[in-house]
Order: structure tokens, then C-alpha cells, then sequence
């Protein structure tokens, strides 16, 4: 555990007029580490993803990352440093085949994508046919994306946001809709990369055998406010979260 | 096991030599078009191929960019103008005004693109349209512009007056022009600005500065649509504010659509059809606004990917509609 | 001083017919996300149907409110007509195509009418109990006018009432905000366009024949409204009849405006405010943040 | 073959192979279909009797302007039927060619062009536009083709783009706001009077308006201008500007609308009270007239490049009656004006014993000729017809014999050696 948390954030509030979707919460994540955030429908967990990576600006509290402030930076910026999202209903690019699709997010790392002179083959088809390799999309690189079954376009989906080589991913609820065989392949996927790649995970997911089976911390979330935080034996132990969320108001 | 050598050099290098048959072919029976055809069907094909420009310009933005703008004939008229102008006014070499031309449509779209592209969708349309509505009641306006009835006279270079030579030179930069926006498209930027425009919010989450891309592809988009209004003063020896009006933007729009929006030649393919088909039906017709909307209706019902989609054998499968 | 109040009522009195036009335009975007180009066409059917049915009668005759009422069921009929045969094909389409769809019905309309109503300038004698003028602050305005303010002003109200008060409001809503509340609600989608395009067809016509004793009924006619209930409705937010009336109301103020100040670039007035009010906000005074 | 370098070509091939084959298919379609054998334009000239000789009209014949490019054609086909009955030109029977330009010089130059190329047209008959008019002046120019303006009245037409191949039969934009400066300045005297002037937006309106000032004051009438409105062209309410105008109440007003616009200007001014507080002045023609009907304002002053009514004479009685047999109704100036620009060419044609384009306008150029407009001289230097035209004001009541409210008795026949400008 290195000293310093690779993502901090610090009495964040978001409200939308008068409703407060998020209050006074606070995060650490570090590196190498898979982090879940649970809670029931509504208790603010897509508002903290999307103040997190930019879409919205946060009314109070501050949002640093790898050391440096990133509080209200747009969502190109946001990626850019290096904290990518995956998103909870499948966000792909329908007409592009899946290797132009990963190509686009090498591109984008690169700072290549203003780049008029090479064809596009040259500088990223290697790179994003290792990957597609990795995840085991190789098959359909010719495909449009829009022509895949659910599952591969879930796994796509995260494809895109490992191809920007972040040091944090957002998964907000990867295996939304998926099979139990599906599941199994996806829960395998991500503990793979963030043990290969040092790379840390913030979850957002209502599967509480995959919570409490990969996370190293966990956070419970409820009307917007941080009600338990822990490892996740501490959490699973902790009667208020029972309470409130596993056995109590659903 | 990896379906690519290492750096996917074979890959590129067989893209490249299909598409250079392909366009060598066009340029080869375009080529022979003098020697066969009479005085009146050079000056339609030499139109056609003005306009053919004029569509792929805006098919940049409409089919790659995914921005609809209904005002591109207000580059393509500064395009006109600025050659127009400079004989009038200043006397300057065609050459050296026709080489401007393109330099004052991008800085033209420049600040119309910082305005228009805060908007999104048919407010970018609406808000096109009408920024090239008001420089067509201002051009109206200025006297030095020649008012409403534009500017008139022998303002070709006496190599160009000769019509085989201004076909050459016409269908010489057409393809050049081409074959500079084929590049465009087929670059990292080409890919990333067709990301944007299948998701601009996913686009976005990689890190691709949206604004900036869009910005560029329309400052682009301008430069050559202002080349290809240049050119319609070689054909036209005239710059007239029907140039700028928005029915004159709808041309290139229904020519891609026409087309196919979705491929990179389908635009000139709509170019050609579209300037021969309303010439007859302007022809035979009395009622050819009738006949050509009918016409009009009928392909945007039956061929919903545009004449190449009907006509490409996997068209189907590569532009399959969301 | 009496010119000023004089301006503002004419002013008014044009903001009301490019409101009754305008609306219909806005609430079938709002509802079907279709811009209909062929409104214009469903406008200047309203208006010669209105010359065909009245004809050069005089004042005195009652046939223009027996327009006044056929005239836009007509319209309605057609536009009912042209949602079930061709818009039902393109709503799966993105907005370029069926922005084409609808220019190429509104070319073949345009051709109709020419065959129909031939080219001649036709118009509608000021119906008689508003024919006369009446004098305000030493100025004189025609009693007409003051009667297409109030009509415009009905307009408003019914379509508000119809829009919060009734089911059938509650799903035009519904689908203008939210479209899959409507699906969940077990609403007939499909009928409900057809209805929402209907009544817009019938404000159209309704907007045609109002303004046929103001103006020359003739060919063209249908290009130049377009542009300007086009101008109105994004000025207002695309989808917000609320915000149809305040754009209306903002182009007859600027047209004023370009009138008094500066006559010679009057016409580039209107779209100096269209630019003007996208530039501060990109979606329209009213209407909904396109994400 | 690995499955990339398959995909590739495959994609490929559709993304250009298809597109191109298109392309060039398309090419060698348009060799064919408008490549009518490329015989030297012109018709052939040699007097091989029998084979029909064409002349073309290129005007407008849909959208706001289609009632006066329609009205022209209906004159000339006329003409033609009268010249066939009497069996032809050169004993050749004429033949009608038209096309619409839609207003838009564009589609005008293509349709002109192929009235030209594909139907060897003998002589051509102008738009409504001036635009349009004068891009077709440059291709009759070019080809060789007389061509006669018989609804543009573009001063320009006859001087900036003028060539020796064009004609123009109407009153021009100096000519007529001459002859209505003439009628106001017969009713005001000297003056001090206050005027305002109202246009539409394009060079027409704005050179007619420009005209009038200078010949009132060339007149002799001293005026103030309290008030210049330049609505856009087609606009649907002019309410505003009639209140601005009203505002600094005038006197006298000068209107330079015309057709679809006038009838719109005069139902709004009407309701704001402009025809009683002023003395309005438009181009009342037939057209305007007949679509006001009952709202036409008696006393308003108007002006006519050539109307039926204001002629006794018993050739224009019996072409008047003939036009009634044929189409229903009664001939509109342009009408009038398009019969007689196609007498003048008949005569020029027997005149030079050729349909040579070059022949025929030699002969006509300084001649006079007979027309149901009476004699009508063409100048030499501009081939600028000197013809005269009618300003009057509008009767109270409807006119008993053609059940249409046209002008009272007091017409003034502005002769156009006062109306035109000296040869340049």
C-alpha cells in the first residue's frame, strides 16, 4: 500500500436544485486495489461516477487524482490522466467495427487521433489486436459492434476503457444483464488486469457474491451519504449496513 | 494466433492499392470525356464534377462528421466571391485569388464552427442555416459586392477560356481535392471523428476532445467547399448571392444523401446523377419540382443507404442502419 | 407617440399568426422528433382552400367562418393522410433523411397547388364584422388584426388546456420528456402520432386561413412561412408550444426593431436573433438540454 | 490469408470498387443523354420550307413570380398561332419551346442553354428575373440568338450586359419611375411635399425607388423624404413598416412593390389607414387589381407598362377579344408586351429574308414596326424600344364592360421620348 491514495476524494456534495444526489462523501482508493460501492437504487452511486469523471461538476468537495486536482475537469481531461469509465448501459460505437473501435481509444491515448498523415492501420492495429487478443474479442475484429451479443458488446465495452492504459477504471456495473456463465468470464477478466496491469477498480455493482468475492474495500452508500466503509468482512459484519441495506429498506 | 503481423504493414499497403485503381479508373473515363462528348454535356459533366467536390466537402461533415449543416453554401459562395472580387477590385492573377479562396472559406468556418458547433443536432442544422441566410441579405446589401445581381465578366485566365482546358483544370483539382479529403477520412483523425459521431458521450470517455475535432473537421469542410465554389466561377465566370442561399446548401445534402452518406464516393456519385436528373426533368417536365420531389421520395423510402448501398454488392452489411 | 402603440399591436398582430403557425410545428417535433418541412405546404393549403371556398364575395358573407372551421379539418384529413402513408417509414430514421422526406412532399405539395389553384395572386376579403378599423391613441388599426391577436390568444389557451388537462395531453407529454414512460403506460404509440401530427396539420391549415384576408394568397407562399415558423420555433425551444409563443413574440419585436432602426438590413434581422439566442442558449429559451 | 488482410479487401472492395464502377457508368450516361448531335447551334438557316422553325421561352413558371412568366407566354404563344394561321414565317410554321427557371440563375442558365443547344432555337424570350436575365443575355450573346425581354426590365439589361444580340420590349427601371415621377409631379406642382418611398429589398426595387427621386426633382417638385422602408422580397407582413412610415406622416407615397407583394402592402395598408392619410402610388396592374377585387383603393395612383384598357384603338380591341376567346380572360401587360416583341422579330425575319440570328437583329435594330402597341421605334445604340407608359389613378367602382374596378378616364400617356434616357 503506498502512501499516498491513488484516488482521494474529500467531502464531495452534488446537488441538482434542491434534491442532493451526493453529500459529504468521502473515497480513497489505491492502486492495485479493487474498490466496490453498493447501495440501493438511488442512493447516489452513478452521480458520484458521473461528478467523478467530469459529466457533472461537483457543488462542494474536492476530487484529486494521482496527485494532482481534478475537481470540475471535463471528461476528455478526466481520461486523459489516466481514470477511465466503463458505462452501466452499453456505450459502444454501433457502425464502427470492434477493432476500430479499440483503435479510436489507442488513438486518443496517443494524442494521435489529430493525426492526418498515417493511415490509421499502421500506428494501432497492433496494439489494439494484442488486446482484443487478451479479452478474447480477436474473433469479431471485423464486426460491427452493433452486431454483437450482449455479452461481447459488455466486454467491449470495458475493452474501450482499457485501451486508454488507465490507472483507475470505473465499472459501473459490468455484468448488468449477463448470464451466470458470462458473469463468471467478466469477474474473471477484471481480477486478471488489475493484478497484470497495477491497475486499480472502483465497482459499482449490486451482485453482492461478487462484492464481497474480489473487492479489497467496500463503501455502502445510502441517500447519498457514506453509511460504512471497510474491508468487506468488516462491512458484511456491520449491523447499521445490515440494517439499512441488506436485510432492511430495499 | 494474432491475426496481424506485428506493425499490420501488409494490411495497409493492399487498402492503398485498391483505392488507387478505383479512382484511376474514374479519372481515366473522365480523362476521355472531351474527345467524346459535345459542348453542352463537357459543361454539364465539368458542373457535375464541380459539385461532386462540393458534396464530399459536405458529406465530411454529414456522413463522417455526423453534423448536418444546411449552410455550406456560404462557404462555397465566399469561395466564389473571393476569386470574383479580387478580379474586380484588385486585379489579382485568377491563380493567385483562386489559391486564396480556399485559405478565407477556413477562416470563414473557423468563426461560424466556434459559434454554430455550441449547438447540437437541428439547432446546428437551423443555426447553419441561418448564419448563411444573413451573409445572403448582407452580400445583397454591399455595393461593392455587386449587389443582388452579383458579378459578371471575363475574369478566367486566357488559358482557362478555352472550355477543354477549363474542364482539365476542373477535373485536375477535383481529384485532387478528393483524393486530400479520402486522406482526411482515412487517417486517425477520419476514425475519430466517425467515433464522434456514432457516440459523442463514449468518444468523450476516451479522452477525444470533441469541440476541438468537430471545430477542425468544419474548418476543413469549408476550406474545400470554398474550392469548389471557386471552381464555379471557371464554369460560371459569375459569383451571385443565389450562391450563398440555403437551397443552394440542400444540393450537396441531397447528392450525399443520394449517394450514400456513409461511403466516401458516394456524394460524386450523387453529384453526377443528381446534376444530370434535374437537368432532364427541368427539360421534359412542366412540373419537375413534382416529378423531382416524387423521385426524391422514392429513394429516401427504397434505398435508404443511397444509390452506392443499392449498388455496392455487401452494401447492406456495411452501412446497416442503428 | 400613438405610432409607438400602433408598431407594438401590429407587431402583435404578426407575433399571433406566426405563433398559430409556429405551434404546430413545435408540438409535432416535440412528440414525433420530426421536423415537417411540409407544414409550410399544410399552411398554404389552409389559405387557398380558404380563397377557393370564400371566393371574391363580399365582405358581408359568412362563408369565410364556414372556412374558418372547414378549411383546417380539411387540412387535417391530409395531414392525417401523409403521417400514415409516409411518416410511419421514417421515424427509425435519423433527422437528415427524414428532414429529406419531408422537403420532397413539400416540392410535390408546392407543384399540386400550382396545378390546383394555378399561379394567379388570389386573396380573401377582410371578413365583416372586423372589416373596419378602429382608432387607438389618435392612430387607426384594423379591427382584423385585434381579431387574429385573439384568435392566436385562443389558440394558446386550448392548446395549454389540451396539453394539462386532458389524457390525451398527458401522453403528447409524456412523449415529448420521456419516451419510455410512454411504451410502459401501454400507450398505442403509433395512433397517438398520427393524432399529435393531425392537430398539427390542422393548426397549419387553421394558421392559413387566418391569414388569408391579411395577406396575397400565392405561390411561395409555403417557402416563406416555413422559414420563419422554422426561426420562431427554435428561438422557443424545439417541443415548447410555450416557448413557440415567445419566439414569435421576440421575431415581430426584432423585425420592428430592424423596421425603425435600420430599414436597409431589416430582413437579416431575424436571423441575427436566431444566432443571437443560440449563442446564449444552445437548445432555445425553452427548450429541453439535448444531451 | 489471414483473417485481417481477408476482411480488409472484402471491405475494400465494396467501401470503392462499386462506387467507382458507378462513377463512371454515370459518366458515360451523361455522354448520351445530352449529347444531342453536336450540329452547330442555331436553327438551319438554309430555307429548306416545311421543317418548323422554334424559338424559345425561358422564364419563370412556378413559385411567387409564375402568374407574370405565364402571363408572357400565353402572349406569345398567341402571336405564334396568329403567324402559323397565316401560314407561317418564310412559309415555315413557328414552334413554342419553354422552360422554367424557377427563379434561380442557375436552373435559368441550363434551361436557356439547352433551349439553345438541344432545341435550336431560333430566337429567345427572357425571364421575369433580371438576374436570370442577364446570365441569358451573355448565352444569347455567346450563341448568336436574338433575344427579347419582354417582362425584366433591368435597366443593366441594356447597358452593363448588353450585347447586340438583346432587345428589350418593356419600359426599363428608369423609364418607368421617370413616367410615374411625371404623373406625381403633374398633381403636386411644386411643392414643398413630404414622401416616403417603400421597396422590396433587390436591385430592382431599389433602382426604381433611386430613379423617381432624381426625375421628381428633375420635374421640379421640391419634397423632403420623411421615411425609406426596404422590407424583404415575398415578406408576409409589412405592418410595420406601414406604422413607421404613417409615423412621419408623408404626404405622398411611392411604392415599388409589384404582383403578389403590392396586393399584401395594399390589404395591410388599408387596414392601418395609409390610403386615407396619403396618396399612394404602386404598379396596379391587371393582376394586382383583379386579386383585390373589391379592396381596390379608388384614388390610389397607378402605373402600367401596357394596359388593354387605356387603348382604344381597334388593334388592341380586336387582340383583346381574341386573347378572351383563347384564354378566358383578359391579356396582362406582359401578355401585351410579349405578342408585340414577337410581331417585331416576324417582321425582322421577313425583313432580313433569314432566321439568322445575326441578319435578324441588324434588320431590327434602329427599325420601327408595327404592333397592337401601335408603331414602336427599337433604338440603335441599345435596342431599347421607345415605347410609352400609362399611369393613372383607380376608379370607385368597377368598370361595367370588364366587371374588374380598374382606373378612371384621367390617364396620363408618358411618352417615352420624356421618359428615356439619352443613348450613353
Amino acid at each position: 500500500m503506498s502512501a499516498e491514495p491513488l484516488l482521494d476524494i474529500r467531502g464531495l456534495t452534488k446537488a441538482f436544485g434542491g434534491f442532493t444526489a451526493v453529500a459529504e462523501v468521502d473515497l480513497a482508493v489505491w492502486p492495485g486495489t479493487i474498490h466496490a460501492v453498493i447501495g440501493p437504487n438511488g442512493a447516489g452511486k452513478t452521480t458520484l461516477f458521473r461528478v467523478i469523471t467530469g459529466t457533472h461538476r461537483p457543488t462542494r468537495g474536492t476530487v484529486r487524482f494521482d496527485g494532482r486536482d481534478l475537481t470540475g475537469a471535463p471528461p476528455h481531461v478526466v481520461s486523459r490522466r489516466g481514470l477511465t469509465q466503463s458505462f452501466q448501459i452499453t456505450n459502444v460505437f454501433p457502425r464502427l467495427t470492434v477493432l476500430e473501435s479499440v483503435q479510436v481509444a489507442v488513438l486518443a491515448r496517443h494524442r494521435r487521433s489529430w493525426d492526418f498523415t498515417s493511415a490509421r492501420g499502421r500506428r494501432t492495429a497492433g496494439e489494439a489486436a494484442e488486446l482484443l487478443d487478451e479479452v478474447g474479442l480477436a474473433a469479431a475484429a471485423g464486426a460491427q459492434a452493433q452486431t454483437l451479443s450482449h455479452g461481447d458488446q459488455r466486454i467491449l465495452e470495458v475493452t474501450l476503457a482499457l485501451a486508454t492504459r488507465p490507472r483507475l477504471l470505473l465499472l459501473d456495473e459490468p455484468t448488468a444483464g449477463m448470464s451466470p456463465a458470462e458473469t463468471g468470464r467478466m469477474v474473471a477478466l477484471v481480477t486478471a488486469l488489475a493484478a497484470a496491469r497495477d491497475l486499480a477498480v472502483v465497482l459499482c455493482e449490486h451482485d453482492m457474491d461478487i462484492v464481497f468475492g474480489i473487492s479489497h474495500e467496500v463503501t455502502v452508500l445510502h441517500r447519498g451519504r457514506v453509511i460504512a466503509h471497510g474491508p468487506p468482512a468488516a462491512v458484511q459484519a456491520d449491523p447499521v449496513v445490515a440494517d439499512v441495506y441488506l436485510g432492511g429498506e430495499q | 494466433m494474432t491475426p496481424v503481423t506485428a506493425k499490420g504493414r501488409p494490411v495497409v499497403r493492399a487498402l492503398a492499392g485498391h483505392a488507387l485503381i478505383a479512382t484511376a479508373l474514374i479519372v481515366a473515363v473522365l480523362a476521355v470525356a472531351p474527345a467524346v462528348l459535345s459542348v453542352t454535356a463537357l459543361l454539364n459533366v465539368q458542373s457535375a464534377i464541380g459539385l461532386a467536390l462540393f458534396a464530399c466537402a459536405t458529406n465530411l461533415l454529414i456522413g463522417y462528421g455526423g453534423l448536418v449543416s444546411f449552410g455550406q453554401g456560404a462557404f462555397y459562395g465566399i469561395g466564389a466571391y473571393v476569386v470574383a472580387l479580387a478580379w474586380l477590385h484588385l486585379h489579382a492573377s485568377f491563380w493567385i485569388s483562386f489559391a486564396c479562396a480556399p485559405v478565407v472559406g477556413a477562416a470563414a468556418a473557423l468563426a461560424a464552427g466556434l459559434l454554430a458547433l455550441r449547438t447540437r443536432r437541428l439547432y446546428f442544422a437551423l443555426l447553419t442555416v441561418a448564419v448563411s441566410q444573413l451573409l445572403y441579405v448582407v452580400v445583397q446589401q454591399l455595393q461593392f459586392a455587386g449587389g443582388a445581381n452579383g458579378v459578371f465578366g471575363a475574369m478566367l485566365p486566357g488559358f482557362l477560356t478555352s472550355s477543354d482546358n477549363a474542364y482539365w483544370f476542373t477535373l485536375a483539382v477535383t481529384v485532387v481535392g478528393l483524393l486530400a479529403l479520402w486522406q482526411v477520412t482515412r487517417s486517425p483523425f477520419g476514425l475519430t471523428l466517425r467515433a464522434i459521431r456514432e457516440n459523442r458521450e463514449r468518444a468523450e470517455a476516451l479522452g477525444v476532445n470533441v469541440f476541438r475535432h468537430q471545430l477542425l473537421a468544419f474548418v476543413i469542410s469549408g476550406a474545400f467547399c470554398a474550392l469548389a465554389g471557386a471552381l464555379f466561377v471557371v464554369y460560371d465566370q459569375s459569383a451571385n448571392p443565389d450562391l450563398l442561399n440555403w437551397t443552394e446548401s440542400g444540393y450537396p445534402i441531397f447528392m450525399a444523401v443520394i449517394g450514400g452518406q456513409f461511403t466516401f464516393l458516394g456524394p460524386a456519385l450523387g453529384a453526377l446523377v443528381y446534376e444530370q436528373a434535374r437537368d432532364v426533368l427541368l427539360v421534359n417536365f412542366t412540373d419537375s419540382q413534382l416529378v423531382f420531389g416524387g423521385v426524391l421520395l422514392v429513394i429516401m423510402l427504397a434505398a435508404p443507404d443511397g444509390l452506392v448501398g443499392l449498388l455496392g454488392r455487401g452494401g447492406r452489411e456495411l452501412v446497416a442502419r442503428r | 407617440m400613438s405610432h409607438y402603440l400602433i408598431t407594438f399591436l401590429s407587431a402583435l398582430s404578426d407575433a399571433g399568426s406566426l405563433f398559430v403557425a409556429a405551434a404546430g410545428l413545435t408540438l409535432v417535433f416535440g412528440a414525433l422528433r420530426i421536423i415537417n418541412i411540409a407544414h409550410g405546404s399544410f399552411y398554404a393549403y389552409g389559405a387557398f382552400g380558404a380563397t377557393t371556398l370564400v371566393g371574391g364575395l363580399a365582405a358581408g358573407s359568412g362563408r369565410f367562418w364556414l372556412a374558418l372551421l372547414a378549411v383546417p379539418l380539411a387540412v387535417a384529413c391530409l395531414g392525417a393522410a401523409v403521417e400514415v402513408t409516409v411518416l410511419r417509414r421514417v421515424y427509425s430514421r435519423d433527422h437528415l433523411a427524414q428532414l429529406v422526406v419531408t422537403y420532397a412532399l413539400f416540392l410535390i405539395f408546392g407543384d399540386l397547388a400550382l396545378r390546383l389553384w394555378g399561379s394567379q395572386s388570389r386573396s380573401v376579403p377582410v371578413p365583416s364584422p372586423f372589416a373596419g378599423s378602429v382608432t387607438i391613441g389618435g392612430g387607426q388599426f384594423p379591427e382584423y388584426d385585434l381579431f387574429v391577436i385573439g384568435a392566436a390568444v385562443a389558440v394558446g389557451l386550448a392548446l395549454w388546456a389540451l396539453l394539462q388537462r386532458t389524457p390525451l395531453g398527458w401522453r403528447i407529454r409524456a412523449a415529448v420528456e420521456d419516451r419510455e414512460l410512454l411504451a410502459s403506460a401501454g400507450t398505442n404509440v403509433p395512433l397517438l402520432f398520427t393524432t399529435v401530427f393531425t392537430i398539427g396539420a390542422m393548426l397549419a391549415g387553421l394558421a392559413g386561413v387566418l391569414a388569408a384576408p391579411l395577406e396575397s394568397v400565392s405561390p411561395g407562399l409555403d417557402a416563406s412561412i416555413i422559414i420563419s415558423a422554422f426561426i420562431v420555433s427554435v428561438i422557443g425551444g424545439l417541443g415548447s408550444v410555450a416557448g413557440a409563443a415567445i419566439g414569435a413574440i421576440v421575431i415581430a419585436l426584432f423585425n420592428t426593431a430592424g423596421v425603425l432602426w435600420a430599414p436597409s438590413w431589416q430582413p437579416a434581422f431575424i436571423y441575427l436573433a436566431m444566432i443571437a439566442v443560440l449563442a446564449v442558449r444552445p437548445w432555445g429559451l425553452l427548450g429541453a438540454a439535448e444531451r | 490469408m489471414d483473417t485481417m488482410h481477408r476482411w480488409a479487401k472484402r471491405g475494400l472492395m465494396r467501401r470503392f470498387v462499386a462506387p467507382a464502377v458507378a462513377v463512371c457508368a454515370a459518366v458515360v450516361g451523361v455522354g448520351c443523354s445530352s449529347s444531342a448531335p453536336s450540329s452547330s447551334p442555331g436553327p438551319s438557316t438554309g430555307s429548306s420550307t416545311g421543317a418548323p422553325v422554334t424559338i424559345g421561352v425561358a422564364t419563370t413558371l412556378s413559385g411567387a413570380f409564375a402568374a407574370y412568366g405565364i402571363g408572357g407566354l400565353d402572349g406569345i404563344k398567341l402571336a405564334v398561332q396568329d403567324i402559323n394561321s397565316h401560314g407561317g414565317l418564310l412559309g415555315r410554321q413557328i414552334h413554342v419551346a419553354t422552360g422554367d427557371d424557377q427563379v434561380d440563375p442557375a436552373i435559368g442558365e441550363t434551361v436557356t442553354r439547352n433551349l439553345i443547344l438541344n432545341d435550336h432555337v431560333a430566337a429567345l424570350f427572357g425571364s421575369v428575373s433580371s438576374a436570370v436575365g442577364a446570365a441569358q443575355e451573355q448565352l444569347a450573346g455567346q450563341y448568336k440568338v436574338p433575344i427579347f425581354f419582354h417582362l425584366a426590365n433591368d435597366v443593366g439589361l441594356t447597358t452593363t450586359t448588353f450585347n447586340k444580340y438583346a432587345f428589350e420590349f418593356s419600359p426599363n427601371t428608369d423609364m418607368e419611375p421617370a413616367s410615374a415621377a411625371l404623373y406625381y409631379a403633374r398633381e403636386i406642382g411644386h411643392g414643398p411635399v413630404r414622401i416616403a418611398t417603400i421597396t422590396p429589398d433587390y436591385s430592382f426595387g431599389l433602382d426604381t425607388v433611386k430613379a423617381f427621386l432624381a426625375d421628381l426633382k428633375k420635374d421640379g417638385v421640391t419634397y423632403t423624404v420623411t421615411d425609406q422602408q426596404t422590407p424583404a422580397l415575398g415578406a408576409s407582413s409589412f405592418t410595420a413598416q406601414i406604422a413607421a412610415i404613417l409615423a412621419t406622416n408623408p404626404q405622398y407615397v411611392f411604392a415599388g412593390q409589384y404582383g403578389a407583394d403590392l396586393v399584401t402592402l395594399t390589404k395591410q395598408g388599408l387596414g392601418l389607414g395609409l390610403f386615407s392619410k396619403a396618396k399612394v402610388g404602386g404598379m396596379y396592374d391587371l393582376q394586382v387589381l383583379q386579386a383585390l377585387g373589391a379592396q381596390a383603393p379608388a384614388g390610389a395612383i397607378a402605373w402600367d407598362r401596357a394596359p388593354f384598357w387605356t387603348d382604344n384603338s381597334s388593334v388592341m380591341k380586336s387582340f383583346v377579344a381574341s386573347y378572351k376567346s383563347v384564354y378566358h380572360g383578359y391579356p396582362s401587360e406582359f401578355a401585351i408586351i410579349g405578342y408585340s416583341a414577337v410581331q417585331a422579330w416576324a417582321w425582322a425575319v421577313k425583313q432580313a429574308g433569314s432566321f439568322d440570328g445575326g441578319k435578324v437583329s441588324a434588320a431590327l435594330g434602329g427599325a420601327t414596326v408595327a404592333t397592337i402597341r401601335g408603331n414602336i421605334t427599337i433604338r440603335a445604340c441599345d435596342h431599347q424600344a421607345e415605347v410609352n407608359e400609362e399611369v393613372g389613378t383607380i376608379a370607385s367602382a368597377p368598370d361595367p364592360t370588364y366587371g374588374v374596378t380598374l382606373w378612371g378616364s384621367d390617364v396620363l400617356d408618358a411618352q417615352s421620348s420624356q421618359i428615356i434616357e439619352p443613348c450613353s
